[in-house]
């Protein structure tokens, strides 16, 4: 029984592991902010808990195991929000995501009119 | 030789990196940073100084012989916590220097206080 | 090993900091410089300094700083900068401190005269005679109780100081107007609003956690303090500063902050009537153990009381003093044009 | 409640500062910080006789022993200070209500005086002290409420004079922090009766030495030494005048107590003397400071910038007799800090009431001023007097150990310079009473009264004591005497 727990824990480091590398060669390689948002997004929910499960897999003692359902949950609830705001933040100050040539001007004709719009507060 | 001080010359780079801001650099925002710079990095020295290869935290538990020296830690935490502190006053004269100069560059202020200086000076030929 | 990669960290991020122009990429590196630090002292086993610089010089000092650049301008213009007799003094301290390291006892040296003359009293005879596990809570709390009474004197000094440079006669805003901006404002921050709603009571009841356990594992009065602080100033930036202000009004936070230092101060009143030294607390109640107990008790709760006051008061003079210079500018433009 | 009287001194003056806070209305707060400080000062008398006749005092905090919890030791030279740092906050405290009302607005007067109980605090607690690194986190207590203090002048260049001084302030105390460490490191140990004994055997390696550079660098920067001094006088200068009257006498001299502390009790007079050219070094420094710092006190025409300056000439006299390092030189120098806390805060408190009445210290505010405030002007002029060292005043009393102590040596040529530095003393002291008393005063401020009585009384009971400690000086003479004798190991 033991071996499939040591497997599958040993599975869910793996691959939490490969999503963080994947996450940290994405920042380097991708073209503009909010892809590169995307990335992080991606190492800090998926990647941490996936290396989280494989850790409670492996835990023995179970005040271990109650601490890291509890650390698992914060970072599923913190991390979307994070990487919302940041998204949120970035675009309240007028970075524009970097998109193919003619959705380029289409787009930044309706963000000027909501922008004016909306009373900035 | 070189283990055994690499910590400290590390320090002690960090250490004339800190001065270096603090001197070098004018804006009054970058001097805070380099302050904080200095201080963490006396801190470390503390804190390398109290560990012992093969010690665990001191937290007394019964299976455990060996433990690091708990003095420097219980300085340290004296230590950040005044260095906090004189941050936080620092900031608060940055905000008040930013209103009443305009500014927070160092020239500038200079050349507003010298030129203060100045026009009191005709005044008192005057 | 682990101290090597992350004492190299710590030095790209020092060069780092000093070529930065942007001030804003210049606070946040500072932030990154107090948690490669933080984890740092973990590795060196220094739990508790650990949990205090990550909240401290990672969490508030970088918020409070960033609060002041939204006032004073991002960008830090180099005219000249006299690099040359900086570099010459640096070069000589530097010098005489590579000079000074010559003749200290290695790393981690078991034998070396630190850990052989005062510091193994504390780790033997600390269970005995204050019978608490955390050792650094111990002479934190009892052996060298006046340092720590001296340094929540030091907290208390910069928030009069804070008060005395920022601090203004309020005009009563109108209730109504509190309304109009918690309505703008929860139409901008909707989703982070919620999450911190879900969030907040958990971190007020970890605050408390990490007061309370301070004598079994990490933790104490300055880094619960320091959480409770967090957790109201991420609901008055969340919820505005004039309904945050409502909840917790100021006069009752600097009472705490003065109530604090002087619980402390009684504490070690008390011993002294009761016949011992100041801060004995053999003499607290009858049994010498349960003293020290009850002594290291109110003391946590009487740091943790004025850290967090503090921590608040400081902030909400900051961001007091921005919405007032914010009005100032929106008079000031709109009678020019 | 005798034997508490050394943690006593501290306490008294730190619970004093939150119950202030909790006050509102400020009259009732001075009150109330006026009779802690005269209980401070009280409490200071007792412990000086205490000392005088058993000798050193030891209280160990929280009833552990000295290495291990924190330890108080008070002898001669600790009760000297204390007795002149609560006289001084005593006297300051009378003029303090009526200052600030013209200088510091109605809100924060309360702030004012639990940041000036807690700068108080501080001071006593750096001098009572036996723990070397207690002594850094008190030096934080009152170097940081002065800096609070100093920014609450009215004028908007205090607040870069008060960042500039934090500057320098938190730079010296890490130099502090950063010596106790490497001392700490050697030894083992942080008590300063226990890093005596145990640091002659380490005393030849390159750490202790290190240790004893960056001590000494980090308390010449909070004593403004010649090289250092840039931070004072803006310090003083825009600082509010009675904030200027209370650190201008009080904490510089600290800080040579602990320069004194740290060379002779810490690191013993051989190591200080011997190993490190720590006497040629400091007699140079301080010479040099006093030439540069009297010449430039000519040139200003801000009277407290004048003064600021020839405060850091009168800290070069001090150092010049500290480096002597024999008891006389030291006598002399314990002397001068008592002598010089007498004169300066007179005059400074003399500035206070000026600038009360005309609201600047302008030379040409003095056009005339001896007809018009004839007390406060002939106040300035008779610590004046004693700052040059004429006889019947203390001026005199320390320029004469002084000069003995340099004859006894039989250095001359420093005899002579000294000389020679106290006529440029007289330069610029001339200029400002030629302007008072031979000048009319100026149109505008023609309808200029006397200052208030608050400000007189602590004027004329300082420039009394002036006078009266340059007749009588049993009470000075014998306890710096004794005092200096303690430190190099010969008590009688």
């Amino acid at each position: 029984m033991d071996i499939v727990i040591n497997f599958s824990s040993g599975l869910c480091l793996f691959i939490g592991s490969f999503l963080c590398v994947s996450g940290g060669i994405g920042i380097l390689r991708f073209p503009d902010f909010y892809t590169r948002m995307h990335a992080v997004g991606v190492t800090g929910t998926l990647g941490a808990a996936m290396i989280l499960i494989g850790l409670m897999l492996h835990s023995t003692d179970l005040l271990v195991f109650a601490k890291l359902v509890m650390i698992l949950l914060l970072t599923l609830l913190l991390s979307p929000t994070t990487s919302h705001v940041l998204a949120k933040a970035a675009l309240h100050n007028g970075l524009m995501p970097k998109l193919s040539q003619n959705t380029l001007e289409q787009s930044s004709l309706d963000l000027k009119s909501k922008e004016t719009a909306s009373s900035k507060f | 030789m070189l283990i055994g001080l690499f910590n400290n010359w590390i320090v002690v780079i960090l250490m004339m990196i800190g001065l270096y801001i603090v001197i070098a650099h004018g804006n009054l925002i970058k001097k805070i940073v380099g302050l904080t710079l200095f201080q963490t990095s006396v801190f470390i020295f503390y804190i390398s100084m109290a560990k012992v290869v093969g010690g665990t935290a001191p937290i007394l538990a019964d299976d455990i012989i060996q433990y690091s020296n708990p003095l420097p830690h219980a300085l340290i935490l004296t230590a950040i916590v005044v260095g906090i502190a004189t941050i936080a006053l620092a900031l608060s004269l940055v905000i008040r220097i930013k209103a009443a100069y305009g500014s927070i560059e160092e020239e500038e202020i200079q050349r507003q206080d010298n030129q203060i200086q100045a026009d009191k000076k005709e005044r008192k030929q005057a | 090993m682990i101290d090597i990669v992350l004492l190299t960290l710590l030095l790209v991020v020092a060069i780092a900091i000093i070529r930065m122009k942007d001030l804003f990429a210049v606070i946040m590196l500072s932030g990154i410089y107090g948690l490669l630090s933080a984890s740092f002292f973990v590795a060196m086993d220094a739990v508790d300094v650990a949990f205090t610089e990550a909240a401290v010089g990672a969490g508030i000092s970088t918020l409070l700083m960033l609060v002041v650049i939204t006032m004073t301008g991002r960008s830090e213009n180099t005219t000249r900068h006299k690099p040359f007799p900086a570099l010459l003094l640096v070069v000589i301290t530097g010098g005489l401190l590579i000079y000074g390291t010559l003749d200290m006892p290695y790393f981690g040296s078991a034998d070396a005269p630190v850990h052989s003359h005062v510091a193994p009293r504390y780790i033997n005879d600390s269970m005995q005679e204050i019978g608490i596990p955390n050792i650094v809570t111990s002479i934190l709390a009892s052996y060298r109780a006046f340092d720590t009474f001296g340094e929540l004197v030091v907290i208390f000094t910069a928030g009069v100081g804070v008060l005395a440079l920022l601090s203004i006669v309020r005009r009563p805003i109108k209730g109504d107007k509190i309304a109009a901006v918690n309505d703008s404002m929860h139409e901008q921050h909707l989703v982070i609003r919620i999450v911190t709603k879900i969030l907040l009571p958990f971190i007020l009841l970890f605050a408390l956690y990490v007061q309370f356990h301070g004598d079994f594992g990490p933790g104490g009065g300055f880094q619960a303090g320091v959480i409770f602080a967090a957790a109201i100033i991420l609901y008055a930036m969340l919820f505005g500063l004039s309904t945050a202000r409502i909840v917790i009004n100021q006069a009752f936070i600097q009472l705490i902050a003065a109530t604090g230092v002087l619980l402390y101060g009684c504490v070690g009143l008390v011993s002294l009537l009761n016949g011992g030294n100041f801060f004995d607390y053999n003499f607290l109640s009858n049994d010498a153990i349960a003293g020290q107990h009850l002594g290291i008790l109110l003391i946590e709760w009487a740091v943790g009381c004025t850290v967090a006051s503090v921590m608040i008061i400081i902030f909400f003079n900051f961001a007091d003093y921005r919405e007032r210079q914010l009005s100032n500018e929106n008079q000031h433009n709109q009678e020019s044009p | 409640m005798i034997s508490h009287l050394p943690v006593l001194q501290v306490i008294v003056p730190l619970m004093a500062a939150p119950i202030c806070l909790i006050f509102k209305r400020a009259q009732l707060v001075w009150l109330f910080s006026l009779l802690v400080s005269g209980l401070t000062f009280l409490i200071s008398i007792l412990l000086l006789q205490q000392v005088m006749t058993s000798g050193v005092l030891s209280y160990e905090l929280g009833g552990w022993q000295a290495p291990w919890g924190i330890e108080y030791r008070i002898d001669k030279l600790n009760a000297f200070l204390l007795l002149i740092i609560s006289a001084i906050s005593t006297i300051v405290l009378f003029a303090a209500q009526t200052s600030i009302e013209k200088e510091i607005d109605k809100n924060k007067h309360t702030l004012f005086y639990v940041l000036y109980l807690l700068s108080l605090t501080g001071m006593l607690g750096i001098v009572a002290t036996g723990d070397a690194f207690n002594v850094f986190v008190f030096l934080e207590i009152s170097s940081l409420s002065s800096y609070a203090l100093i920014a609450m002048g009215k004028n908007k260049r205090a607040l870069w004079a008060s960042y500039q001084y934090l500057i320098m302030g938190t730079i010296g105390a890490t130099f502090i922090l950063i010596g106790v460490g490497l001392m700490y490191q050697m030894t083992g140990t942080l008590n300063m009766q226990d890093l005596s004994q145990r640091l002659p055997e380490v005393a030849q390696t390159r750490t202790v030495f290190t240790a004893f550079a960056f001590v000494i660098v980090g308390v010449c920067l909070k004593l403004a030494l010649f090289p250092l001094h840039h931070w004072l006088p803006n310090a003083y200068a825009y600082a509010p005048s009675i904030v200027t009257a209370f650190f201008a006498a009080t904490a510089t001299k600290v800080a040579i107590y602990l320069l004194i502390r740290l060379t002779f009790s810490v690191f013993g007079l051989s190591f200080s003397f011997t190993t490190i050219p720590l006497q040629s070094l400091f007699m140079a420094l301080g010479l040099i400071g006093i030439f540069i710092a009297s010449i430039s006190a000519i040139y200003q025409n801000n009277i407290k910038h004048l003064f600021a300056y020839s405060s850091i000439a009168q800290i070069g006299y001090m150092i010049v007799g500290f480096s002597i390092s024999t008891v006389t030189g030291l006598t002399a120098t314990l002397l001068h800090v008592f002598n010089h806390a007498l004169m300066k805060c007179a005059i400074f408190l003399a500035l206070a009431a000026v600038m009360y009445r005309l609201d600047d210290v302008q030379l040409n505010n003095f056009h005339g001023l001896g007809r018009q405030m004839p007390l406060t002007m002939a106040a300035i002029v008779v610590a004046g007097l004693s700052l040059i060292g004429m006889p019947l005043t203390v001026g005199f009393v320390s320029k004469w150990y002084l000069l003995s102590a340099l004859l006894e040596q039989g250095w001359w040529p420093v005899a002579v310079l000294i000389l020679l530095a106290a006529i440029l003393t007289v330069v610029y002291l001339w200029r400002i009473i030629e302007v008072a008393y031979f000048k009319q005063p100026l149109v505008d401020n023609a309808a200029v009264k006397e200052a208030p009585i608050l400000f007189l009384v602590p004027i004329w009971t300082l420039t009394i004591a002036n006078i009266y400690f340059g007749i009588d000086t049993r009470l000075s003479v014998q306890v710096a005497q004794a005092a200096a004798q303690s430190l190099f190991g010969l008590t009688p």
